[in-house]
């Protein structure tokens, strides 16, 4: 597989949340704002990068009967890092993503990068395949956010969409818990038509 | 006067642990924990095993039953270290590479003493219980109630509620995907968007007991 | 046994250098997190300040004895602080005012001046519906109507306020009489102990 | 002779009953009917325009989905989507704007039922989850378009006193805004917030349970959704049904049943003093309870699945009236049982004539 | 008349009996050419013992019995075999038959009449009604003698005779109460006498009172039974008479009870006490698709289209061609195939009376599992077998069901509910003789 390959893949082909389906909590949680999902986005992707890239590093180190626990304070530590960064830095984004940033450590995309492809893999790879896995995270969320943002605020990253009237009567529902699974259940649906096409075009 | 010691007279912090406890507290706390805000339907934890493991009914019933289980031993140590050892040791950053060592050592622990003293139990709740290491609705409730400011009281009794929500939100889905089965979906829509599609009716009528008490 | 030990040895350094970086990383952010925190909500207490009078104000804590705490019933305590200009002259106090709203305890900074008016107010949190109970976060929907405002005509309309009484944001009621009676509870707490006049003067 | 003839096969049985689905569905269409004339001459004109608006955007919207999904749209004719766009109608209060049911409708057929697979397979009852998400995305408008109901005289309309209860005690302005006016069980919630004062609450209460009160709930001259507030043309409606074979008769009552039990019991403030009648009588039970827990395709199809379901639901409407955030469970008690239908189902399987439990 | 009984669940079509029911019955004269087939009980077919050229003479056995669940098969007639070949049976699958030319139908080969037979040994009446090839003309077309040899150890304590008739249009049963009344009480006497049971019981529905009153003044013990399909299905009466419930899966006998048909009676009667076998019956023609409804007393082997023309010809449009009553008969696609021991009826329905609608969804509406009489979920068990879940189907309790027709007459929805759970029945066997392969 070729480096380029490494990192586009997860943002389209194996993309972690339309095609893999991981990580659902975060994404259902903190898509209510382009924002959210931007500041997970990259929270998500700093530590991707940051613990594919230690796992690699170390990976013929660690000695696998105590692998999983490593890449868990491996990953636990860059969380809390973000977490500390984020907190002092960008306190609004911070107060907003609220607990689902501690629970990136329990995000099965990272420990499933690390597990799947981080530990096979050299460094430069796995950093790619981190970056690309995270950009596909956040694109994911941003596509998400978009309609529920657009929808259920008359804005799109804070800047109003739809006018003042659309913003006093705006499909709440979008932004609440509801929206979330409702939104979702269609854009699966929508990939799964393109995918039925897509086959169907090769037949 | 300093300024920031001029806030906390004014935005009372409240203490970790509080003294009093009261009947009313405590429904309050496994009402919003079990309907109002119900961890999968309206706070979104635990969407993966929702998602994976509501295909069938059995199954849904002993994940939820490890799960109401990790979570209330998972509430117990994490609290405990917290106050007793974080705090006083001003590590309280720690918090959740601790939470999650002890969720994960202690899935191994309950695994071998399962093992050891019940294989019954073992047999019905083993193969739930590596994946729910990865489950963020445990360490989801660790967090929530330091969050909270729960007393180690409330904060079991909030995990029993939240694992109880779990449960419940599990098990319906299961029945309603079992009968999913034998629907007419439109093709576009089998599989995981149907699932989707289930969560989001569930989540509005549970939307019904918003303000429950309140 | 060396085995295990080895094994165990390796992690403890994984964690042992995470814990490490982990506390640098903290004592860099903490102190910044902290002085964020004061930042944000001192700069609201001198927004709302402000509306008492210009130039340096000094603040102190306002210690009355024979104050009652109205806020028992949410597990909040009144405290409330004197604003003094750089002259000496008592301008007025900030209290925070908590009120049990419909999915959280809304807290309000107020302002009130030494006659008992209403001078300024923010909320400083609140976790109500958004698009309903959250709209109180927006002075234009609701707080706009408590400046010049003192304990006698703080009542919402539909609570008997009359004509004079105040607009409750549509919808949201129980927010609304949240803000409204916490408010209310708290000046009436002031000059029950005699910080303020009973009968504030209306503009 | 007649030897050698051939004739068409079939399987068995060659006979069968009357009714069929579309019979059934369009009696229930019949039935409601007597509710909307109740709405026009409540609520005036403004109600027929949104009952008619809901019934053609859920028509519409069954046919594009059965036409987009290249299912036979004869479907759309089989009067379950009408039914649907009735009762969503019949739902929403009379002063919302005419988009509101529209959306509603387009989204109950859309997502609640077709998306789930059509007429037999949804699992929610369409036209409360349309319902429910028009109250989560415009709780304003869903919670406080209500139109005080008004009369025909001479050609004219006139204002009628509302719910008997006389407005200078819920607020000391001088009246209640007549486009605002409260539902029975707006004022009731009401009254659970003043516990603080006392008198005013019982006082309030006896009023909303007084004889003249419940004879305004019982003819419709409350406010409240446009098909929801006259008990007797809905009852009329119901024995329609009945006498048609198209009501099972164990949902309804049990539901009936469980509301007014406890409503005595916890519909007041404290135990034992709510009023039965008052809590059958006001908002959606009556509605609720024949047309829409009646719903076969989202209630269970054993018999004890069935009163157990009317009792949970009854159960819900009143936790909900009483503590909950809304002035009104019935839907939201009804949208709750329906998640457990396929629950109950299972464990009210009838035990098969002769089979024996099993280690017994 | 004592209290009316009867059992839980069921329904109540409409009986359109009286089309038929004053007719007397007409003996018909054999036909030309006669077709008996040699399946027409319950088991295994007979074996054929005759050849193309055959004389054989009326009584006589054209084909022997073939293993324990099995009965001889007799000549209805005097005359010459044609063929023997397969031929459409009232099913659509075809059968063996013996095709015999009809020359005369007097006298024939018979048995001797067991006159005494108050007197006479049990074996020697079983033996009787087997060699007479009489089998069950209720329903399943049992062998009879089977039912009267219950294993060891079985004590059966209570006889009902089925005279329930409760299939729409059927009026076979009932003509032959009013009119074979002797008969049927000598038949149920020595069944009675071979059971040792000595007070046997026969159920009849109230919209039959002419028939429980003649048989009450002629001193038999009468059960009355409220008319409620399928009030004369063996496990529903016997719950009906008795209040017993046969275990699930499990035989009358099981329960000390032995059912037998009116008509079943009256073949046994003339087998013991005037030695003929079972060659005739008494067939319902009906249905508005012919012109003059009636009974017909008619020897097997009679071609259906024969009867028809009895009953005046076909009449409009004929939408469907019944052999049995409505709610259990079979479809049949040609006029040509034989009447066998169990032709209780032939219906030339018009579309009018046949119901067509197109299957719809299920809306869930309970009706069926309302009425069911054996208390399953008929939706439940048809959606999984629609959607090949057998094994949910099993789970539900698919192999229970007795086909009665009950829940698909009451389905809104049109719904092939008997269908869906007789393949998945015969997907659940198929199943299961795999796991056990
Ligand atoms: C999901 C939901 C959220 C609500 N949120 C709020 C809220 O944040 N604040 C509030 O005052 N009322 C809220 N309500 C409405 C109250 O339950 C109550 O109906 C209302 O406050 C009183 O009605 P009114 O304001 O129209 O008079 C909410 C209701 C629901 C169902
Ligand atoms: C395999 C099989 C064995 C049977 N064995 C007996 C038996 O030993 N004794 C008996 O009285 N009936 C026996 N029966 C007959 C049934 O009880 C019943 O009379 C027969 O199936 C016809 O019933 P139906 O006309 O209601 O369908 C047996 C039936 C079957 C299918
Ligand atoms: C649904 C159903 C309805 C039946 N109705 C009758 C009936 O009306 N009369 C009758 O004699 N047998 C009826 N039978 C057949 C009886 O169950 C039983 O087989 C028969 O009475 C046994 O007597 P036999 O072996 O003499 O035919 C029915 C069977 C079924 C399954
Ligand atoms: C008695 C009866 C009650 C019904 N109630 C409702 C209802 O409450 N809501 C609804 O959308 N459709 C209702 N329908 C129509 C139909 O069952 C509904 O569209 C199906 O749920 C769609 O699968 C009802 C139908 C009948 C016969
Ligand atoms: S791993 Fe846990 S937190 Fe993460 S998405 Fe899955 S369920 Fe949610
Ligand atoms: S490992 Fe993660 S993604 Fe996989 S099922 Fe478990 S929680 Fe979901
Ligand atoms: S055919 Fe089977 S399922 Fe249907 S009513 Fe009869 S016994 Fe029950
Ligand atoms: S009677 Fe028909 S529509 Fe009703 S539940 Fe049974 S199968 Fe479904
Ligand atoms: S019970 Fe309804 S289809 Fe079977």
């Amino acid at each position: 597989m070729s480096l380029a390959q490494n990192f586009s893949r997860g943002i389209v082909k194996d993309n972690p949340i339309f095609k893999q389906v991981l990580g659902m909590c975060p994404f259902l949680a903190v898509t209510t704002s382009v924002e959210n999902a931007l500041g997970m986005g990259a929270a998500a992707t700093f530590v991707l990068v940051f613990s594919n890239f230690l796992v690699s590093l170390f990976r013929k180190v660690i000695p696998s009967k105590v692998r999983i626990p490593s890449y868990i304070v491996i990953i636990a530590t860059f969380v809390t890092l973000v977490d500390l960064l984020m907190n002092a830095y960008l306190p609004a984004l911070h107060q907003s993503l609220g607990i689902f940033i501690p629970l990136i450590v329990v995000n099965c995309i990272i420990l499933g990068r690390a597990e799947g492809f981080a530990n096979k893999n050299k460094v430069l790879p796995s950093v790619l395949d981190g970056i690309g896995m995270g950009l596909g995270f956040t694109l994911a969320m941003v596509v998400m956010a978009t309609f529920r943002e657009i929808l259920g605020n008359g804005s799109w990253l804070g800047f109003n969409l739809l006018g003042e009237s659309y913003q006093n009567q705006p499909l709440l529902i979008a932004i609440l818990a509801p929206g979330a699974f409702i939104i979702m259940a269609f854009i699966l649906g929508f990939f799964n038509i393109m995918e039925k096409r897509k086959r169907g075009g090769v037949k | 006067m300093n300024p920031s010691m001029l806030m906390s007279v004014v935005v009372s912090v409240p203490e970790g642990g509080e003294p009093s406890f009261s009947i009313a507290k405590m429904m309050a706390i496994i009402v919003s924990a079990v309907f109002i805000n119900n961890f999968v339907l309206s706070r979104f934890l635990g969407i993966c095993p929702f998602l994976g493991v509501s295909k069938q009914l059995d199954s849904a019933v002993g994940m939820g039953a490890a799960v109401v289980f990790v979570m209330v031993l998972a509430t117990l140590g994490s609290w405990l270290i917290y106050y007793n050892m974080l705090v006083p040791s001003g590590l309280e950053y720690l918090r959740t590479i601790t939470f999650i060592i002890i969720i994960a050592s202690l899935v191994q622990l309950v695994e071998l003493v399962l093992q050891k003293f019940s294989p019954a139990l073992y047999d019905a709740l083993g193969i739930y219980l590596p994946l729910i290491t990865t489950n963020c609705a445990i360490l989801g409730v660790a967090v929530l109630n330091i969050d909270d400011k729960f007393s180690l009281g409330y904060s079991l009794i909030n995990s029993v509620g939240a694992g109880i929500g779990f449960t419940l939100a599990l098990v319906l889905m299961a029945g309603l995907r079992e009968r999913m089965e034998t629907a007419n979906v439109p093709a576009a829509l089998k599989g995981l968007p149907i699932a989707f599609l289930i969560a989001g009716a569930m989540s509005i009528a549970f939307l019904g007991f918003a303000g429950l008490g309140g | 046994m060396g085995e295990i030990i080895r094994v165990g040895l390796m992690l403890m350094l994984v964690a042992v250098i995470a814990a490490v970086a982990l506390g640098y990383v903290n004592s860099v952010t903490s102190p910044i997190i902290a002085e964020q925190k004061e930042q944000a909500k001192l700069a609201a207490m001198i927004d709302v300040a402000g509306s008492l009078g210009a130039g340096n104000l000094v603040f102190d804590t306002l210690s009355v004895p024979e104050l009652a705490n109205p806020y028992a019933g949410v597990d909040e305590t009144l405290a409330v602080v004197a604003v003094t200009d750089s002259t000496g002259s008592e301008l007025g106090y900030l209290f925070v005012a908590y009120g049990k709203g419909y999915s959280s305890t809304v807290q309000t900074l107020i302002a009130v001046n030494t006659s008992g008016t209403v001078t300024g107010n923010t909320v400083l949190y609140q976790q109500e519906t958004p698009g309903l109970g959250a709209n109180v976060s927006n002075p234009a929907k609701f707080l706009y109507q408590f400046d010049d405002r003192n304990a006698s005509t703080l009542v919402l309309k539909k609570d008997g306020g009359g004509a004079e009484g105040l607009d409750a944001i549509t919808g949201s009621t129980i927010t609304s009489r949240a803000v409204t009676c916490s408010v209310k509870a708290g000046l009436d707490a002031l000059s029950d102990a005699g910080v303020i006049p009973v009968e504030g003067g209306v503009i | 002779m007649t030897g050698n003839r051939m004739f068409d096969l079939a399987v068995s049985p060659h006979i069968g009953s009357s009714q069929n689905t579309k019979r059934i569905m369009w009696d229930v269409v019949i039935a409601l009917i007597p509710a909307l004339v109740a709405a026009f001459w409540f609520f005036g004109p403004r109600a027929l325009m949104l009952v008619a608006a809901s019934v053609g955007a859920a028509v519409l919207t069954e046919w594009l989905c059965l036409k987009f999904m290249k299912r036979p749209v004869n479907f759309a004719f089989d009067g379950s989507a009408v039914v649907t766009g009735l009762l969503l109608a019949y739902n929403v209060p009379s002063g919302v704007p005419w988009w509101i049911p529209v959306l509603g409708s387009a989204f109950a057929i859309a997502v609640a039922k077709q998306a789930f697979g059509g007429l037999g397979h949804n699992i929610v009852n369409p036209a409360l989850l349309g319902r429910a998400f028009l109250v989560a995305s415009f709780p304003v408008l869903m919670t406080a378009g209500w139109i005080a109901p008004m009369e025909w005289k001479d050609g004219h309309r006139i204002d009628v006193q509302s719910c008997g209860v006389s407005t200078a005690l819920l607020s000391e302005s001088d009246e209640l805004d007549a486009l605002s006016g409260a539902t029975p069980l707006n004022v009731l919630k009401q009254t659970f917030s003043w516990e603080g004062e006392p008198g005013r609450g019982e006082e309030v209460r006896a009023m909303l349970f007084s004889k003249q009160s419940l004879k305004n709930l019982f003819m419709g001259r409350v406010g409240g959704c446009i098909g929801e507030t006259s008990a007797i043309m809905l009852l009329l409606g119901a024995i329609y049904l009945v006498l048609r074979g198209v009501l099972e008769l164990r949902l309804p009552l049990s539901y009936l049943g469980s509301v007014a039990l406890f409503g005595w019991l916890f519909g007041g403030s404290g135990w034992f003093n709510g009023n039965p009648l008052f809590h059958l009588l006001a908002g959606g039970v009556i509605l609720g309870g024949f047309f829409m827990i009646t719903d076969m395709v989202t209630t269970p199809v054993t018999k004890k699945g069935r009163i157990i379901f009317g009792i949970g639901a009854g159960l819900l409407t009143m936790v909900i009236r009483r503590w909950g955030g809304y002035p009104e469970g019935c839907s939201y008690s009804i949208l709750l049982m329906n998640l457990g239908t396929p629950l109950i189902d299972r464990y009210t399987r009838p035990r098969a004539f002769g089979e024996v439990k099993k280690n017994g | 008349m004592s209290k009316v009984k009867s059992f839980a669940g069921g329904t109540h079509p409409p009986g359109n009996k009286e089309h038929s029911s004053g007719a007397a019955v007409v003996r018909l004269p054999a036909p030309e050419v006669v077709t008996v087939p040699l399946c027409q009980h319950l088991g295994a077919p007979s074996k054929p013992v005759v050849k193309p050229g055959d004389q054989v003479l009326k009584g006589s056995v054209i084909g022997e019995q073939n293993g324990f669940i099995s009965l001889p098969t007799h000549s209805p007639v005097n005359g010459k075999v044609l063929r023997v070949e397969n031929v459409p049976m009232p099913h659509m699958r075809s059968g063996p038959a013996v095709v015999i030319k009809t020359e005369s139908e007097d006298g024939g080969e018979v048995y001797e009449p067991i006159t005494d037979w108050e007197h006479a040994d049990t074996s020697e009446l079983v033996n009787r009604i087997r060699e007479a090839g009489v089998c069950g003309m209720g329903g399943a077309s049992f062998p009879t003698y089977v039912k009267l040899s219950p294993p060891e150890g079985v004590t059966i304590d209570t006889l009902i005779i089925n005279g329930v008739e409760c299939e729409p249009y059927l009026t076979a049963d009932h003509r032959l109460m009013l009119e074979r009344t002797q008969d049927l009480i000598t038949g149920m006497n020595i069944l009675a006498s071979v059971l040792g049971v000595t007070d046997p019981v026969i159920g009849i529905e109230v919209n039959k009172p002419d028939a429980i009153k003649l048989l009450q003044e002629k001193g038999v013990k009468v059960v009355s039974l409220r008319v409620q399909y399928p009030q004369g299905a063996e496990k529903q009466l016997i719950s009906a008479v008795t209040g017993r419930v046969v275990p699930a899966g499990g035989l009358p006998l099981n329960v000390g009870v032995v059912v037998q048909n009116v008509g079943t009676c009256v073949a046994v009667a003339e087998a013991v006490c005037s030695g003929m076998p079972s060659i005739r019956r008494i067939t319902t023609v009906s249905g508005l698709g012919v012109n003059k409804p009636g009974n017909f007393d008619v020897c097997v082997g009679t071609p259906v289209s024969v009867l028809i023309e009895a009953a005046g010809g076909y009449q409009g449009e004929v939408k469907r061609l019944v052999s049995g009553g409505p709610m259990m008969g079979i479809a049949m696609f040609t006029d040509a195939a034989p009447v066998t021991k169990g032709t209780s009826g032939i219906l030339a329905l018009s579309p009018g009376e046949v119901r067509d609608v197109e299957e719809g969804p299920c809306i869930r509406c309970g009706k069926c599992v309302d009425v069911c009489p054996l208390n399953l979920v008929p939706c439940t068990i048809a959606t999984a077998s629609e959607f090949g879940k057998w094994e949910d189907a099993e789970k539900a309790g698919a192999l229970n069901c007795m086909a009665c027709g009950t829940c698909s007459y009451v389905c809104p929805a049109g719904r092939y509910l008997v269908q869906h759970i007789k393949r998945a029945q015969s997907e659940i066997r198929a199943l299961a003789r795999e796991r056990e392969a």
